[in-house]
């Protein structure tokens, strides 16, 4: 942790900003204006922001069906992933891709993902490119607990450390696909493990501690950077909501959730691990403030914001055709 | 036979639950079939929980009544289920995959096309594959491109494969029970919009032929021919053009293979005028099926050039305002019709 | 131009080399591009034996001239192969990505369809996504069921992607330059036995456009519409009836998305009687597209029905018995040509 | 080694009938009347046989493009496969299915396989029938060290631990998957230490032994038999013969491949290990003359046998349409 003061505050502004945002989207879809399902990240924040904060605007990562924190922590613009959610033309991809085709490459944001399993090979793709232009980029993708079963993840290790490409896998670990307990889905002792006989280093950390998240990723970014090949890191941290909205998560109870929420919150952990003097706790509280209104403000202007004119339907399916 | 309103899910539910109780071959595989009641979570082993049925909520309740071994959930990995049905049909089950949403078709497809399709033929004649793959198809939820999809075009240039695309909770539950007894493996497309429609459904099992069309309404001037959701649409567009004395027969095909050839070309032959509304694709789908189909068996009796109502070829997008652009309307379906009359 | 004779595998290899050398971000990725150098033959490394270019041969030399940077070697894992170049194409690279038999797709679609065929319409326009995935199709070879496919149609329907399918070595040489310089994802259908058929082509590079038919041969009686290996099989058979009198016109459409309506439509106008012959499906395949689109677009200048000859609903066999009776022959074309005229 | 001699006889004699097929197909395919093509198992006889002396003729196989030993181990008849090979009505398939997809389920063969990486998610699924309908089957899939790297088959690894099924998953590393080698393909350091990271026992063994294979098969099938779940098994063997008839083999020299032949002799190694006491030298002999007997009968039969009839063509598609 010899993170300093300024990449302290930024790493917990992001964090809050997920949070804000995922807590208010939990509201605003209860309304009934959201089209289409969302899929929550609140509970994970420490994962996307501890890998983000190592990666460059240049580099590239690969997301998922959950992907909010992951665009938030990558730079993505809050207005823009606010109407596009909302289904409204200013929304990052025009209303057409929604809460999980959210993309933004020019922050280096490859898109959410509606397949599960779908970012690892498009990542090491963005990893080729890096390798084969020798620009020193990384990528890095998120794929869940459920997702790392898919065998296309299980081929895109292999290509990685064949290749030695600079990417790290990041394996969030939440306990669950869907409502699936991954201690069924995972016939595996140990995903990182798995993942190591790939021929790759691989590591475990605690998902809702930020900085165990942060110097893993650090150490991963450092090694892709400097041609060293892939890493896998599994990170373990709960979901705080259902699957997806509307999920009536009969799998877990309330109370369970509940503790989650007392004892696991990613954003109340950093605040502990961070030395009073270094932020104040009014310093953090201001920033949570802030990403509210920040949300407010991204609800209020995609509510305001115009649907994508009838015409746009035929817009954007080829460069040429 | 006794009947009842039931939803689309619950005919669908209750064909499963009935051949499942009929033969013990017959096994449901997939994700989440007893999603809250996998796992170890030790607060909720002594609760019961109902296993909500997969997302779907199509299997709820048979987790209960059939136990883990014939209700078998599955990992996230479309490509051992598909090839872990194929192969357990070729040796003894009758197992029924659920795929969620057919739009995932892409990464397990070979398991489904290349092998349970030709193992039959490639083997000479010496295997049988009872085996069917459900899962969703179809626009109109925003669930955007990658869960909208409608590819039972796909599907049905598979030799070796039926496809089954019911309009209905009646068409579903006679449709899945013969998809399960039949032989060969079945692809049945459940469409999404249509899961709490209801309809009168005998409580009982029976049985509805592949390969018969389903007239869904008679009529003189004009066929039109429409499967699955697009069905309501276009008896939508009839009820509004019969209020102008426009007799519109709509044809429902039911199974996209085995096709109905004389039961389309009929309807076709009495009317001379069609219009085609398909949801697959703009190129190569159903619908261009349907008018090559036409146009080269009942070109004598057409009176005016077939009219084929698709959607446009883009994605599927996820704004509201721009999906319902994209999916055949009522609206176009009618102006579709009047033009067939003008010429 | 200087030209010179070169086989349809040879033209496919210029067209590599070429754009490889104009463009540093031109990448090859597939199975055994190195074949022969790849591994750590301590016997071999002094030899320094040239690679022999994949198991199409089409490659041979690249390694050698490019290195393995540039010439990429994999795994046998499709679906990474795909998403890796879908990945790199989005972030600066234009990848070709060899998948030896397109009937592979079945393993790696939703990298293709899902993933690279939807970004730019998913991002809004804000991505573009250069590839091309480079396959053997077609039957003819007994390579039988799961190595003969032609489903040219199935990714024709995928709205994002372009689809071409050369019938000579001179079509394939600007149309393969035409696809690496495209910036949408290109799917590159060479026909199987077509690799050492030969044709006068250009040493220089040149490009063809996407969407632009090429009237192999013209006349006035009949158009016969043929992809691919088809064309030579419709020459044929226009040979034979031109002894005959019979004036019949091939339409080659190139690319089967985007395709040339017009061209396609002009040629049906001018004749009146139509024959599409078509490898890829008997049942929602490119010739019922075409058979769509004429009697939708055209059904007023049509003199006769239109006829479509493709194989059987049935998987390719591999005795060549069997498979010379599965392919489209020219018999069978010039029996449609006659019927055609009989009406 | 506790096989008494009927049980050795027979298990020579499967390897034998391999051998003696694929060096005859090696020669009849010069003649160029073989359609398509195929792929020769010379030089690996161990590793089928060693695995199907342990199953049942109720027990299943799934196998690859390279499937001329699994079949003959498995008992499909020499007959019908050489028929099928040369695209004869005679043929195990009728001349439908060639070199590449010769099945015959009444003896438990689920088919070759021309997709690499096909046979483990097939195979699972015999295996799962054998667990649904308690019969106490098992089966076994066979994939190569190039196919090991397919999605598919890590896919069928995690399934087969997670429903336990009764399943033995065979890696035949034979150095090559086409002209491109192990060494570089598999990112792993091990085959079967990346398959035991999926929850199940692996192990390693010398695929030219034919009692190496047989003794971690007899294991494997027995747990599998006993509901202990899942096996992998990596035999390692090279194949004498290019990747299919037609290969020039420009990744290896003629002089190591004889070095192989001299050395690495599975019939050979068989020979050494049985005591001279128990089988003389003269019956194997008669057993490879029997062999190489058995297989000129084959080709002659299937040389003089009848194409399939034109009307074969539609048939056999559905069971009803
Ligand atoms: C290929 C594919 N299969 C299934 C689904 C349906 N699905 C969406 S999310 C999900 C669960 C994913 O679980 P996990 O990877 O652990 O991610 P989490 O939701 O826990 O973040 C499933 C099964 C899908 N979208 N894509
Ligand atoms: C999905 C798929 N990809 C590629 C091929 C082409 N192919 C056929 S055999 C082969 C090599 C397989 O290597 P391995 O698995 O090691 O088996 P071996 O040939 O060595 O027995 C390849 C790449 C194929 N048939 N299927
Ligand atoms: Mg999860
Ligand atoms: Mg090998």
């Amino acid at each position: 942790m010899s993170l300093n003061r300024q990449a302290l505050l930024r790493a917990y502004r992001r964090m809050s900003e997920i949070r804000a945002f995922e807590d208010r989207l939990h509201e605003e879809n209860a309304t009934g204006d959201i089209p289409g399902f969302i899929h929550l990240y609140s509970g994970q924040e420490a994962i996307a922001v501890g890998v983000c904060e190592n990666l460059a605007p240049t580099d590239y990562i690969g997301s998922t069906h959950r992907g909010h924190g992951h665009c938030i922590a990558k730079g993505c613009d809050i207005d823009g992933m606010m109407a596009e959610i909302f289904g409204k033309d200013a929304g990052l991809c025009h209303g057409k891709g929604g809460s999980m085709h959210i993309a933004d490459l020019s922050v280096g944001m490859l898109g959410a993902n509606a397949i599960v399993g779908g970012a690892p090979s498009l990542a090491i793709g963005a990893a080729l490119s890096a390798k084969t232009l020798g620009n020193g980029g990384v990528a890095a993708s998120f794929t869940g607990d459920g997702g790392s079963n898919q065998g296309t993840v299980f081929e895109a290790m292999n290509m990685a450390v064949v290749l030695k490409l600079p990417i790290v896998f990041v394996i969030e670990n939440n306990g669950y696909g869907e409502a699936t307990g991954t201690d069924y889905a995972v016939g595996a002792p140990d995903i990182a493990a798995r993942a190591a006989s790939f021929g790759m280093p691989a590591v475990t950390v605690d998902g809702t501690d930020f900085f165990a998240v942060h110097d893993a990723a650090r150490e991963a970014v450092e090694r892709a950077r400097t041609g060293g090949g892939p890493t896998t890191i599994e990170a373990q941290a709960h979901r705080w909501f259902g699957h997806f909205e509307g999920d009536a998560q009969l799998y877990r109870t309330p109370e369970q959730v509940a503790e989650l929420r007392a004892t696991q919150d990613p954003l109340r952990i950093f605040r502990s691990r961070v030395d009073a003097r270094k932020v104040k706790a009014a310093e953090f509280d201001a920033i949570d403030e802030e990403s509210r209104a920040r949300v407010d403000a991204a609800v209020a202007k995609a509510r305001a914001a115009a649907y994508p004119p009838a015409e746009n339907l035929l817009t954007d399916v080829y460069v040429s055709y | 036979m006794a009947t009842s309103k039931k939803t689309y899910r619950e005919a669908i539910k209750d064909a499963l639950a009935q051949e499942m109780a009929r033969d013990a071959t017959v096994v449901q595989i997939g994700e989440d079939l007893r999603g809250g009641q996998a796992g170890t979570n030790p607060d909720l082993e002594t609760k019961k929980i109902e296993a909500f049925g997969g997302v779907l909520g199509v299997t709820k309740g048979l987790w209960t009544e059939f136990g883990s071994d014939r209700v078998i959930d599955t990992p996230i990995t479309e490509s051992a289920i598909i090839g872990m049905a194929a192969g357990a049909a070729l040796t003894g089950l009758r197992p029924v995959a659920e795929l969620m949403f057919m739009d995932f078709f892409g990464v397990c497809y070979d398991a489904l096309y290349n092998q349970a399709a030709k193992f039959r033929y490639m083997f000479g004649g010496k295997a049988r594959t009872p085996m069917v793959v459900r899962g969703m198809i179809g626009a109109g939820f925003s669930a955007a491109a990658q869960h909208s999809q409608s590819p039972y075009n796909v599907f049905a240039a598979v030799p070796g494969l039926k496809v089954v695309a019911p309009s209905n909770a009646y068409d579903a539950k006679g449709l899945l029970i013969q998809a399960i007894r039949d032989d060969d493996p079945v692809v049945f497309c459940e469409h999404k919009t249509l899961y709490d429609q209801k309809a009168e459904v005998p409580d009982e099992a029976y049985t509805l032929p592949f390969g018969v069309a389903n007239y869904t309404r008679e009529g003189d001037d004009v066929t039109v021919i429409a499967l699955s959701a697009m069905v309501n649409r276009a008896n939508e567009a009839a009820d509004k053009l019969a209020a102008e004395g426009i007799s519109v027969e709509v044809v429902d095909p039911r199974t996209v293979s085995p096709l109905d050839e004389e039961g389309v070309l009929e309807s076709v032959a009495s009317t001379g005028r069609v219009v085609i509304v398909d949801e697959s694709a703009a190129r190569c789908g159903f619908g261009h099926d349907l008018a090559a189909l036409i146009s080269t068996k009942a070109f004598g009796s057409l009176r005016a050039p077939i009219e084929l109502v698709t959607p446009p070829h883009t994605p599927v997008p996820f704004s509201p305002a721009l999906e319902q652009a994209w999916l055949p309307s009522a609206a176009r379906i009618e102006a579709a019709v009047r033009k067939t009359l003008a010429v």
